[in-house]
């Protein structure tokens, strides 16, 4: 069964949001991550249960109070038309918008838990060595959490390409702006259009355990080492 | 074990006032469950244990009768649905805002809900279809499409009737009743799922729906019953 | 202003308190000799920054690094530190973990980077990462990384521990003379009083986290000796004062006694601390010339003392006071007495750096 | 507004459902992860890549795909059936296995990280003073990666409650047997009953963010350490 | 039967490849002797079973450990290990870490507990996490586990490193009494010579990986000598024959001398290992007898040699051969030439073990 124009439009637009969606949430995580793996404040417990919180509510339900927030009333909405930005439900910025809400704990967790393990030692070392709070950062704490911001990139990724009940949402469908390939697959489930539904879904299976197996390849380095350090 | 009603989202508020009385009246304990069509359809055809499933359309009640899967006969059509423009904020003018400026048009996606294929019926007969196509927001279903508009991130919406319906009158002033000549009567079909038939409960339910009773809660939701004048 | 003082008080658990109160040279290398668990680690990572302590003050060479609220960040601290246990960045290799520290050198003319890698005997290794080197390579690596920032005062803590005896040969010396010719103050921690006495001018004894003596080591080199019950000693300061390559051999001058010694690159006119193990002196009685000990001093017995099993002659002579230990035989058989005038032998070899 | 028996149900179901689901990934991902963590067969990387592929497919499409495999005709369904267990779908246990499928990697991701940070000292260590591997998994390597015990049953329950796509596919909203808090509060919103979708959100939210903030105080130790090991 | 034979062939990088096949006693302190990145730490990996290398062999005690495809895994070896780095599990506080070995021991006597954890000090210590340790403590700790698991084998790689010299001393007498109380035969990675000729009855020195030579210490001696630019000694064995309380000495005949040194708990009968080094014999060409130094030996010169700065002479003596280092000036002071007769000078002192 070949692919239809649309169909090629919803795989092109998943890949777009999902590579936006991706980048914003390593932007956005990293300093999260950052700052709950160093603070000490009793604030730390209550921002960190935040962070999780988006896992808990099902994601039409998350789409439902997006909606309603970015909507010419909501909080959001009222702020994005204050700033000149317009309204962003069925708009690409508002699926971004939701998605990044919606996968910041996946990107958060391994982030946090991988500078976690950096432990303060090789932070130390850095500082005798004059390097700033900033250059060590950026020299020692990213390098040294790799793992952590690949698997942090793949469940964001992944998440967002998987992602269905926000976008549903928040999105409207419009073709070639909101109608991403999760929706365009439930779409031809709903339809009883199953062989489109079946090929489309085997695409999407084969195409994500290539680039899966490429990211194993990336990381695989971190293995095979002796214990100490 | 109660029975087991598999409902469209379109008849969600009808159906729970109609369960209610039934369950009080018979004893009888309904258990109701809304969605879209095609996922029930997918759903029954895999074995979810359904007695009966009210339909937005009759095409999927087809489906099942021609898998076999839905007890022969027991299509019936149990209400006929209606189309609103639905604008909050402004008056529809009878439609002739959908010549205006507006950002966004809401709509049920055609492909899976009769509301959305009704809705572009309207459009096209009005000349509107190429003209509005790129401000169209396509919900998933009905309900998701009355939210577009409710959150007022859609100006203006084609959503049920029954949904702007409450206690018989209309919630909003700011609605334009599609006139029937713009669009097929959308039949909703109901059919029996094998078996069920055989069940007290799914009989007495049935019945209970031809009820005068029952049909004033169809009607005072805003659909039409089979037979009556559109 | 060129000193460094410190003042403490850190609980860092509910047995350990770490008080000091001390002004220790801004110059030369200062030992910090303690037993394990004394405190030596926390002081140093105190002055690095790394250990927080409220309400201590830090003076380095006039500038203030900590005082009140006010505190200098690590980072701004111009110091070089060799960590204890291994410390390399694990994602570079080791020429990355030297470039590290190059990049971010402090300004100023440092040591040439081909001399540091040489000297400790690394360039083989620059391509490995720090996982495949073995304990030795690994601790050689941080120190040359140490030096190769540039820094204003080293932190060193047990550097040597892993480091073969070639090495440590090579490696002390040079030390040495980094302190002297770069003027860099080294605080130097380490349980080896070989080491100590080799390179400090200057000790911190830590007993408990108090300050249990501090002084220069000529001072503090009975108290020392007496710290190592196996290997007490004594200190001459001495000078060179001639050159006999013939035999390479120097004469040194501890106050108004000539001594031979070996020559192992001295120079006329450098002055020198001479270590001398108090078992590495014999007494005699008469002069003897037919001996291949070359260094015999009149000396007159100011004390005799038994300590366990033998006993320690502290003898006063020309060349400064100085220490032996003999077996109570040999105490009983010269008839030892305060006050009695014999001959101290030395073997210049004893003299060895 | 108060919370009707319904909304009792489905909240007492929502919480058997992801305790249940939590501790199967747990027994299922723990396994998976230290397999992955140690071998160094070249498989490692295909199996790797099959276990994160959930994430990708928009969770109504895993239902459905699950639905058809679990149903009579298909291979998971003829063979519960085989066993004499009946069909899954439509039940509780459906809906565990469903759930299990499709937040394993949320599980496996965090163990897999934590195992691989214990790097081989450790073991080494444990395997000189005689701990058999099964011994030395217990004491070492469990004890060592409890932070990422934690981090994965955190997300692994809280997808679980939060999950609805695949739920809402091959569960059929039964009441009482397959109706969750993520559904039901769907249903509300469909129904167009607002309020009591907000209610039993806030409800879920507030649950959610004690649990949060408890289970981070469980793993707060683990910050504060010095450098060295 | 009693012996660790060893065979294997192994490519670690690419330029560093450790290749040996040799026989070690499975009786007594093996030392093993080798710079910095010599393969120490690599080979006791390999006998742990810590290093896979195939095509390798291993037999302990007539066990095969290693053979073909056959490989006993780690946990079924009979060893304890004292590991080069920090080793403790982070999770457990001291006594988990002491615990964990406890319960995991080798069936028959061990050494017991209370006397280990008084030994290395560390009562104060068992509740601490590793984390709040000291350098030294963790080593000790680290120590004491390897020692609570009852091994019949104990790999120590440099575990000496990081403790104080007082600790030192406490326990190298400990450790070698453990072996011949216990009989557990140990392997002893060490970068001291001290340590080394101290403690091992056998030593095998790597040079890149390998074998440079291997042997009883008496044997190795003069090579080892040699190994130590600063430090050459010979090595004489005795037996001790008199104990005299009233001086603290004891008499030892080594061959056919008598030789006075200091009583440090000697028996009657007791085999002892003296290790003398070159710069503590002194040479005379009269017997003085009105100086402290206790042990004077006829000797007759066999060979003067020239080494760098100084003069190594080879004696033969009644006690055994014996290597004196003295300045060139001494020697040609003397006159010093092969077949001469004269005094060999020791400080009872200089034999104390
Ligand atoms: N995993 C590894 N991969 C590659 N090379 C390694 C690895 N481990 C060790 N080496 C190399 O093998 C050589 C021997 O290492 P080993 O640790 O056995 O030395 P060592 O004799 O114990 O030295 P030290 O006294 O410094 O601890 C070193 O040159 C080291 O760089
Ligand atoms: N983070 C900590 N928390 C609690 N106690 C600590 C901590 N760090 C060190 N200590 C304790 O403080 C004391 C001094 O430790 P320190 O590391 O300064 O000793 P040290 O003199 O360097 O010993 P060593 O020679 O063994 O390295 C020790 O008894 C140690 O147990
Ligand atoms: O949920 Mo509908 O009534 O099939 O659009
Ligand atoms: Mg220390
Ligand atoms: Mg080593």
């Amino acid at each position: 069964m070949p692919l239809s124009n649309d169909d090629l439009a919803a795989i092109w637009l998943t890949l777009k949001l999902a590579s936006t969606v991706t980048v914003i949430l390593l932007l956005i995580g990293t300093p999260i991550a950052w700052w709950l793996s160093q603070t000490t404040s009793w604030f730390k417990r209550p921002v960190a249960a935040l962070v999780a919180l988006p896992l808990v509510l099902p994601p039409t339900v998350i789409g439902f109070y997006l909606l309603v927030a970015m909507g010419p009333q909501g909080p959001i909405g009222q702020f994005t038309q204050w700033l000149g930005l317009g309204l962003l439900p069925f708009t690409f910025w508002g699926l971004v918008v939701g998605s990044v809400f919606y996968s910041l704990p996946f990107v958060v967790q391994p982030l946090y838990n991988a500078m976690t393990a950096i432990g303060l030692r090789p932070l130390e070392v850095a500082a005798t060595l004059r390097a700033s709070p900033w250059d060590r950062f950026i020299t020692v704490v990213l390098p040294l959490s790799r793992p952590g911001f690949i698997t942090a990139a793949v469940l964001g990724f992944a998440h967002t390409v998987g992602e269905f009940g926000v976008v549903l949402m928040i999105g409207g469908n419009i073709p070639a702006e909101t109608r991403l390939v999760s929706v365009q697959i439930y779409d031809h489930v709903e339809a009883l259009q199953y062989s489109q539904a079946h090929s489309l879904s085997a695409l999407m299976l084969v195409f994500s355990f290539i680039v899966l197996l490429l990211v194993q390849g990336v990381s695989r380095q971190n293995t095979q080492r002796k214990g100490h350090g | 074990e109660p029975l087991k009603v598999a409902v469209a989202s379109n008849f969600a508020a009808p159906m729970l006032a109609i369960a209610d009385e039934f369950e009080k009246q018979s004893g009888y304990p309904v258990s109701l469950a809304f969605g879209a069509s095609g996922k029930f359809v997918a759903q029954i055809t895999h074995g979810a244990p359904f007695h009966l499933f009210f339909s937005a359309d009759q095409s999927k009640p087809q489906a099942l009768l021609d898998a076999g899967i839905a007890q022969a006969g027991s299509q019936q059509t149990y209400a006929i649905g209606k189309l609103v423009l639905w604008s909050p904020g402004q008056d529809p003018q009878q439609g002739n805002i959908l010549n205006g400026p507006y950002r966004k048009l809401a709509l049920a996606n055609p492909r899976l809900a009769p509301y959305g294929s009704a809705a572009v019926s309207v459009l096209t007969q009005l000349n509107l279809l190429q003209s509005s196509k790129a401000r169209w927001v396509q919900g998933e279903n009905i309900a998701q499409t009355y939210q577009f508009v409710q959150s007022g991130n859609a100006e203006l919406g084609f959503v049920a009737l029954s949904q702007l319906m409450h206690n018989g009158a209309l919630d909003t002033q700011h609605t334009w009743l599609v006139p029937s000549h713009l669009y097929p009567p959308i039949y909703q079909d109901r059919v029996v799922i094998r078996n069920a038939h055989e069940r007290a409960d799914t009989q007495a339910f049935l019945t209970f729906l031809q009820s005068p009773y029952a049909a004033q809660i169809i009607r005072s939701f805003g659909y039409v019953l089979p037979g009556q004048d559109q | 202003m060129d000193k460094i003082e410190i003042s403490l008080d850190l609980q860092l658990s509910k047995q350990f308190n770490l008080a000091l109160d001390c002004v220790l040279p801004g110059k030369g290398i200062t030992g910090i000799f303690g037993h394990s668990g004394s405190g030596k680690t926390s002081l140093l990572r105190f002055i690095a920054g790394l250990q927080p302590c409220a309400g201590a003050s830090l003076t380095v060479a006039g500038q203030i690094w900590q005082q009140g609220k006010q505190k200098l960040a690590v980072h701004q601290r111009p110091l070089g530190y060799v960590f204890q246990e291994a410390s390399l960045f694990a994602h570079l290799t080791v020429q990355g973990n030297l470039d590290y520290a190059r990049k971010r050198a402090w300004p100023g003319t440092g040591i040439p980077y081909p001399q540091i890698v040489e000297l400790l005997g690394i360039d083989g290794l620059l391509r490995q990462l720090p996982d495949a080197l073995s304990g030795g390579e690994r601790q050689r690596v941080a120190i040359a990384r140490a030096l190769l920032v540039n820094p204003s005062l080293l932190l060193m803590d047990e550097p040597l521990a892993s480091l073969d005896e070639k090495r440590k040969q090579e490696f002390l010396p040079y030390l040495h003379n980094l302190h002297q010719e770069l003027a860099i103050p080294v605080l130097y921690v380490t349980h080896s009083l070989a080491e100590l006495t080799r390179l400090a001018d200057y000790v911190l004894m830590l007993e408990q986290g108090k300050l249990k003596a501090q002084g220069s080591i000529a001072e503090l080199s009975r108290q020392l000796g007496l710290a190592d019950p196996d290997a007490p000693f004594c200190v001459l300061d001495a000078v060179v004062t001639a050159s006999h390559p013939q035999w390479h051999l120097v004469s040194a001058q501890s106050q108004s006694a000539s001594l031979w010694l070996p020559d192992s690159g001295l120079k006329v006119g450098e002055p020198l601390r001479l270590h001398i193990l108090a078992r590495d002196i014999s007494l005699s009685l008469g002069n003897h010339n037919d001996s291949s000990i070359l260094n015999r001093l009149p000396a007159r017995v100011e004390s005799v003392n038994t300590v366990q099993d033998a006993v320690m002659v502290e003898l006063s002579s020309n060349a400064g006071a100085l220490l032996a230990k003999i077996s109570l035989r040999s105490a009983e058989h010269l008839h030892l007495q305060v006050g009695q005038s014999l001959f101290a032998q030395i073997k210049s070899m004893a003299l060895s750096r």
